[in-house]
């Protein structure tokens, strides 16, 4: 009696199938010479969706209900204070670097100690600090874009051989998560906690310290993007988180990490990200009335979650 | 027999205190508030006050028991506010001149809300996920039936808005009557029970023979249905439809609903709970208008209120949601 | 113990055994490629107390879930009251009278005991329904656990987990419409105390005078042939023997589970020379001992259930587990505090070992798997492969897996929380001589258990009360009388 | 129109020293809205001290109509004599703003169209605003066929949509001109970037992009990162574009235009709650001029201008009373100056 099933792709790669659909179908209207060019604008863009989803996934793998809503305010506050530290000086980058982590990984913390100190459910506990961040960011300069050092803004769109560099730095990262979370003991550690917190403290985890890592680490991907994103763009904006709130969760979730802990992928990430920025372009290429376009988003998100094949679990 | 009835002294204590700090916490935090505002401004303690104060957090106390329902089931809607916007949309366009449209519409978007429910289960989905896509579902819609505000509410609906009935202004019985109707239904009745059994073990529930499909369809229809009535509301307090009207209560609601007592583990919610929740978030952010806070540290003090009311819980020893 | 059960059994020829309540046929059930049963026979007569027994992922569950509807059988028949059964759900099996507890507790633990009645009840409801359901679970609770001192109206959750199971069982036997028939037991006695375990078993013979036939599924098999009237042993998914209970002796049945039961072989060791003790636990309350442990030692909680034993064994751990010496602790609610869910049984096999088993900074595959295939292996965990999910195998199995995990680790203090529920007799016999082999290897055992009899492989043990370590027994000091004695609050206590 | 002098021309002077003036915002998560505020505060302060008002505030609602909303009804609490109201709904408000007349107090509507009748409404002509761009653009082209693009704001945003149908008209003023891709930035740089250099590969060459205001350099940013030559870009005024218009333009003599609303424009609507307040007749309607910068006045302008913000220009009384003086008597509106 055996049973044969259809050997159905792993969830995780549901994103990149889904990503290589839309690319093909905006080449087809668009001409076929565009295909170079539309997918490396996905690339870089998606860069940025993948380092702070990748900090999301550490967190939503860390358990159930745990969640960071303060992403889009850590980003735009540790932009503000790592522009301010470099002052436009390219002799110190690197420092704006560090200031950007610190401001992240600070930023974890608190959020962290609101949630255990305080015993908030993580959602509200990052969403009022999302909301302190922000004031943060306001007395930090609001009143204008603070501007990157020009050698950040060229390592930005530095090119080697054709290729974009800041992108490949990203897949870096995303290949050291995944390691981190096969093969490191915190990793190992951190799946176990998300999947059931009293019985990683009876497998004798540090309960606590792993989790407390997974927020540090998802505010310091915050503030490395927010990093590279300033340099790309041109500068620390207040609003330029805004549109990491809804898109790290969305890239962790579509790209194969359980929602409910205890299961999270990082390749995964990077199809999720394709995804939804060649979903954008494609609407956009069709020229469809924006109500359409935004239905139509809606119902493609729906439908790769629903498309990912999944064992009922009991 | 001393083996069973073995005395557990901290039990008989925990449990009044657990339901008491899910109602008496915000309650207590609402009262702080109104204190300080009616301090600052005596004169806003009156009928006329009262009604400015309260006016726009019913919608919010509709919508976070929309948000109440699905968390009781141990999800999360992250499309409630994009709903309550297009609802106003829907009946600013509709409802004046075509009402059995607007009726029509409204019943088919409980429907949809009810499949979601169905899909959800039916594909064992994460609920945040498809509940962000049909954020981007309902926000369509309501563009491409009005692209930028406007349209006009029936007169009956503002009429009904703007109604001084005797007592209590028209905000607190509202408020009043939905917090009792909900907690009725959701924690005194024979299917409340059972709806939040569903939530906290729906393997128990489905083997004690409920169809928890059914359950979680009902459910979500339910809240689409308490989704309809905040934007029906709230349109009669606009007086016009507006996409982008109500996209924080999304997360209002959450609160809200977290504020009263609520967890999201399923099966823990508190309709009174919830109720007054949502009005003491609503009136945060008007005691910051009272206190005339820098406008630089307005939305930071919003967080800051919000860890003030809820570290409450801690001071009371309230076990972690 | 036992013994007041004794003079309750019926005759047993009274039993109509042409009409028999259920009768399955050829019933068989595979998971994808795992076959839990093979073409089962069984019977159940209206008013008869059958007991099921079998080792660890044996089918018993599987067998008893498929006359409960929550499982579907993959072939076979199955007959209720002589009428063939093509569609069965639990809604089914309840409208027909046969309720079942299961393995796993199955209360809403944010509801409180009456509204977890009303939920099996369809009936209760409108005006008043909760008082109705209130009385209905306490009537039931004060027929089955006199003295039980459980508030209806209060949520499940403050319960604890022995009070959670009498709620369960006492559920069972509520009764709103259809009578009951039949009530499956499906180790109702693992998670509760002596005396509430007594009351249950007496529970299951009135019941059966009154018509209400009952399965019952235990490893404590004294349970088995002090009140059933007949045993079906399972093997490997199909019923290789049905004896009736009269005249059976223990080792007999032992026998047919295909397991011998090894004499009950107490060495009293020598003690290695206690130096420092490496557990040193005071609390500072009076009449309370301090609990030591040296290296190689075996030491016992016990004690009457919920007197603190199991609280005081997190304490410790907790305490320890922050300082130098390794630890290890083997959680007896695998459910929630043992197992991970999402994992394979490598991987919960060796989440405890993670920093031995670094190789330049990164886990290696190499030293996981051979770590975990040798101690599966040293405890038969009965899997297809080491990269079995864990929650495919049977409760039992499970329970091995996180034997193996602490020792596999480098603990040196092992902290047992009744770690033998739902384990069979046969694999019970493996893991006590293997935790006396491991403490002659030096390691340190803290053993709290609910089996009186677990105790006799103890060195020493403390007997709870009210919170406090109040009598400490030693070598041959420990036996059942003295040890109830002291819970009591006899003795010197 | 009438052009005789009339009673109330110029600045009335009616006392309102003992008048509180309010100011809701709706929204502060930009660089634009927090210039906004400090320059209310700036010239409340001033007024303040002059006598000319007792009091003011500032309150934001984070994005929040409803939030907004019921933060007007506070504000009528709290006794303030006029309201000023940069709307997040060009509708959502008018139940509050209603409530707010009927308690007497005045309300100034501005930088949005609120539909409310009793509300005064301080706001540009975005059709000129749309006409402007597009006349600029037919100045350098000519009506030679061209494509061009449009980035929006906000779906489902009334401004948004207003401007946008000012577009259209002006659009069929030139028929030779295509719309070849409309994207939706959120007058934010950072997504109107992504959002452009996702839909550039797919576009022909692009001739003109027309911009709503904070989007310009995200668009320039993209253009330069596909490596395409950038096209007239509209700008909106910041002080990035500026300072990127003219490393083009020396460069390579590149040329476009700039225009857009100023963040002082708070202060339009504060003199006119005031003036209001004391007396002038006002109409409902008080158009305010946008700021424009020609190539000519660049570096003038953005001499003025700090590091990454926004031009500004500070309205005083008079000007104001100027501004209402024309729109009353429907001259041309007094133009802003440029700094020399
Ligand atoms: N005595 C206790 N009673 C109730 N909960 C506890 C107790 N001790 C710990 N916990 C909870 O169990 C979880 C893990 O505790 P644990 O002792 O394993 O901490 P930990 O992670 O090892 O700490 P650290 O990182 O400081 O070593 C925490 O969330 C804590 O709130
Ligand atoms: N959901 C499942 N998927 C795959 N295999 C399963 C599943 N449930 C049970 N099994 C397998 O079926 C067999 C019988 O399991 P069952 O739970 O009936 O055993 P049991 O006799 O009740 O054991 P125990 O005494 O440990 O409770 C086991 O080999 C188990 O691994
Ligand atoms: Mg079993
Ligand atoms: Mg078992």
């Amino acid at each position: 009696m055996t049973t044969r099933r259809l050997a159905l792709p792993a969830p995780w790669t549901y994103g990149f199938i889904f990503a290589l659909a839309m690319w093909i179908a905006t080449t087809a209207y668009a001409g076929f010479g565009s295909a170079g060019a539309t997918l490396s604008s996905a690339i870089v863009f998606g860069a940025f969706s993948v380092v702070v989803g990748t900090g999301q996934m550490f967190v939503i793998a860390s358990g159930p209900g745990n969640i960071d809503l303060s992403i889009p305010s850590v980003l735009t506050l540790s932009a503000y204070v790592s522009m301010t530290a470099m002052g436009g000086r390219d002799d110190l980058v690197l420092v704006g670097l560090l200031a950007a982590l610190a401001v992240g990984a600070a930023a974890g913390l608190l959020n962290f100690l609101a949630i255990t100190l305080l015993k908030l459910p993580p959602i509200i506990a990052t969403l009022a600090w999302s909301l302190v961040f922000q004031s943060f960011a306001f007395n930090f300069g609001g009143e204008a874009t603070l501007k990157p050092p020009l050698l950040l803004s060229q390592f930005a769109v530095w090119r080697v051989a054709g290729i974009q560099v800041m992108p490949l730095a990203v897949i870096v990262v995303t290949l050291a998560a995944a390691v981190a979370l096969r093969r490191s003991v915190w990793g190992r550690q951190l799946l176990a906690v998300g999947q059931s917190e009293p019985a990683a403290i009876f497998a004798g985890i540090p309960v606590r310290r792993v989790r407390l890592a997974a927020y540090i680490l998802c505010g310091t991907m915050a503030g490395l993007a927010a990093f590279l994103l300033a340099g790309f763009t041109g500068g620390a904006a207040l609003n330029m988180g805004d549109a990491y709130l809804l898109e790290s969760i969305a890239v962790v979730v579509l790209g194969g990490t359980s929602i409910a802990g205890g299961q999270a992928n990082a390749v995964g990430i990077w199809g999720a990200a394709l995804f939804f920025n060649l979903m954008a372009t494609m609407l956009n290429t069709f020229g469809i009335e924006v109500g359409v376009r935004l239905f139509l988003t809606g119902v493609l998100i729906i439908l790769i979650v629903a498309a990912v094949p999944r064992g009922r679990t009991t | 027999m001393a083996d069973i009835a073995a005395p557990r002294p901290s039990r008989s204590l925990a449990v009044p205190l657990r339901r008491w700090t899910g109602v008496g916490l915000p309650a207590l935090a609402l009262l702080i508030m109104l204190a300080v505002i009616f301090w600052i401004r005596p004169a806003a303690m009156s009928y006329f006050g009262f009604t400015l104060l309260f006016k726009l957090a019913i919608p919010l106390v509709f919508a976070a028991l929309a948000q109440m329902l699905v968390v009781m089931l141990g999800d999360i809607d992250l499309a409630n506010g994009a709903f309550v916007g297009l609802i106003t949309c829907v009946s600013a366009v509709y409802l004046a001149d075509q009402p059995l449209v607007a009726v029509a519409i409204y019943v088919l978007l409980i429907a949809c809300y009810g499949g979601v429910g169905l899909l959800i289960h039916m594909r064992q989905l994460p609920s945040i996920v498809v509940t962000l896509g049909l954020s981007f579902i309902w926000l369509g819609l309501a563009v491409m039936i009005l692209p930028a505000p406007g349209g006009h509410a029936p007169a009956w609906l503002t009429a009904f808005t703007g109604w001084r009935p005797p007592l209590l202004p028209l905000p607190l019985w509202l408020a009043a009557a939905a917090a009792l109707a909900a907690h009725f239904v959701v924690s005194r009745s024979a299917i409340g029970a059972v709806l939040r059994g569903a939530g906290a073990n729906p393997r128990a529930v489905e083997r004690s023979g409920w169809s928890v499909l059914a359950i979680r369809v009902s459910v979500y229809a339910a809240s689409g249905f308490l989704g309809v009535l905040a934007g029906l509301l709230l349109t009669g307090l606009t007086t016009s439809g507006d996409a982008n009207i109500a996209p924080a209560y999304t997360l209002l609601g959450v609160g809200a609903v977290i504020l009263g007592g609520g967890a999201f583990t399923g099966g823990i919610v508190s309709p009174v709970g919830t109720v007054i929740g949502a009005m003491t978030l609503a009136l945060a952010g008007s005691l910051l208008s009272f206190l005339e806070v820098p406008p630089t540290w307005q939305i930071g003090s919003q967080g800051f209120i919000l860890f003030l009311v809820l570290a409450g819980r801690v001071l009371l020893g309230d076990k972690p949601s | 113990m036992t013994k007041v059960l004794e003079p309750a059994r019926p005759p047993s020829q009274a039993r109509d055994a042409a009409h028999p309540l259920v009768r399955m046929r050829g019933v068989g059930k595979s998971y994808g490629p795992v076959r839990a049963l093979e073409a089962v026979d069984f019977e159940l007569a209206p008013d008869e107390v059958v007991g099921l027994v079998g080792h660890n992922g044996a089918g018993k569950s599987t067998l008893m879930n498929i006359l409960a509807g929550v499982v579907q059988r993959t072939d076979g028949d199955f007959l209720l009251a002589d009428s063939p059964v093509v569609r069965w759900s639990a809604a089914d099996a309840h409208r027909r009278g046969i309720r079942c507890v299961f393995q796993e507790l199955s209360l809403c633990a944010n509801l409180s005991p009456a509204e977890n009645t009303r939920i099996v009840h369809r009936n209760l409801r409108g005006l008043g329904w909760r008082k109705r359901a209130g009385a209905l679970i306490t009537a039931s609770l004060d027929a089955i656990f006199p003295g039980h001192g459980i508030d209806p109206h209060q949520v499940v959750a403050s319960l604890s987990i022995a009070e959670r199971q009498m709620v369960e069982i006492a559920r069972a036997y509520t009764q709103t419409g259809e009578p009951i028939r039949c009530v499956i037991l499906d180790e109702p006695t693992s998670a509760l105390g002596h005396a509430a375990t007594e009351q249950l078993l007496a529970h299951i013979r009135r019941s059966a005078s009154n018509g209400i036939a009952s399965i019952l599924i235990t490893h404590r098999l004294n349970e088995i042939i002090a009140i059933c009237d007949r045993a079906v042993v399972m093997v490997d998914g199909k019923i290789v023997a049905t004896r009736p209970t009269q005249g059976l002796s223990r080792s007999a049945l032992v026998e047919l589970t295909g397991h011998i039961e090894a004499p009950r072989d107490r060495q009293t060791k020598k003690r290695v020379a206690a130096g420092q003790p490496l557990v040193d636990h005071r609390t500072g309350l009076t009449q309370d001992k301090p609990v030591l442990a040296s290296a190689g030692e075996i030491v016992g909680f016990a004690g009457l259930d919920g007197h603190g034993q199991r609280e005081r064994l997190r304490d410790v751990y907790r305490s320890m587990k922050r300082g130098h010496t390794p630890v290890a602790y083997v959680a007896g609610d695998r459910g929630t505090e043992g197992v991970f869910g999402l994992w394979s049984i490598a991987d919960n096999l060796t989440v405890r070992s993670l920093k031995t088993l670094r190789r330049g900074g990164l886990i290696s595959d190499e030293a996981s798997r051979a770590l975990a295939s040798t101690w599966a292996k040293k405890l038969q965990v009965k899997a297809p492969s080491i990269d079995t999910p864990i929650l495919s195998l049977s409760g039992g199995n499970q329970q091995k897996v996180l034997f193996a995990r602490a020792l596999a680790s480098d603990a040196d203090v092992v902290f047992l929380d009744d770690p033998m529920r739902g384990v069979d007799v046969g694999t019970k016999q493996e893991v006590y001589r293997m935790i006396r082999s491991e403490a002659e290897k030096g390691r340190c055992f803290v053993w709290y258990t609910t089996e009186l009899e677990e105790l006799t492989n103890c060195d020493r043990i403390y007997v709870f009360r009210e919170g406090r370590a109040v009598v400490e027994l030693e070598g041959e000091a420990i036996e059942t009388g003295r040890i109830l004695e002291a819970s009591f609050g006899g003795g010197n206590g | 129109a009438g052009t005789s002098a009339r009673a109330d021309e110029g600045v009335a002077k009616g006392d309102t020293s003992g008048k509180k003036i309010a100011f809701s915002n709706s929204y502060a998560g930009n660089s634009f809205r927090q210039v906004m505020i400090k320059s209310f505060e700036k010239i409340a302060a001033e007024a303040q001290k002059d006598g000319e008002i007792a009091g003011s505030t500032v309150v934001s609602s984070n994005n929040s109509v409803t939030e907004q909303a019921a933060q007007i009804q506070n504000l009528v609490l709290q006794g303030y004599d006029a309201i000023t109201v940069l709307a997040g709904s060009d509708t959502a408000l008018n139940g509050a703003i209603k409530d707010a007349c009927e308690a007497g107090v005045v309300v100034v509507a501005f930088a949005s169209g609120v539909t409310e009748p009793c509300a005064y409404v301080v706001d540009y002509n975005l059709d000129s605003y749309a006409k402007a761009e597009l006349d600029f653009i037919a100045g350098k082209l000519g009506d030679k066929p061209a494509n061009i693009l449009e980035i929006r704001g906000m779906a489902g945003d009334g401004f948004d949509k207003r401007l946008h149908e000012g577009v259209e008209k002006a659009m069929a003023d030139h028929p030779n001109y295509k719309s070849v891709g409309e994207v939706y930035g959120q007058w934010t740089a950072t997504v109107a970037q992504k959002e452009v250099s996702g839909i550039l590969p797919s576009l022909p060459d692009v001739d003109a992009v027309l911009t709503q205001g904070g989007d310009g350099y995200g668009a320039a940013q993209a253009f330069k990162a596909a490596g395409r030559d950038l096209p007239i870009i509209v700008m909106g005024n910041r002080q990035d574009e500026l300072e990127l218009w003219k490393q083009q333009h020396e460069a390579s003599g590149y040329e476009t235009f700039s225009l857009g609303a100023t963040p002082s424009v708070s202060q339009v609507a504060f003199w006119v709650a005031q003036q209001i307040l004391a007396g002038k007749d006002v109409p409902k309607f008080v158009e305010v001029p946008l700021l424009q910068i020609h190539q000519d006045d660049l570096d003038a302008w953005l001499e003025t201008v700090p590091e990454g913000g926004v031009v500004n220009a500070d309205y005083s009384q008079e000007l104001v009373a100027k501004i209402i003086d024309a729109n009353a008597g429907k001259t041309p509106l007094p133009a802003i100056p440029a700094p020399n």
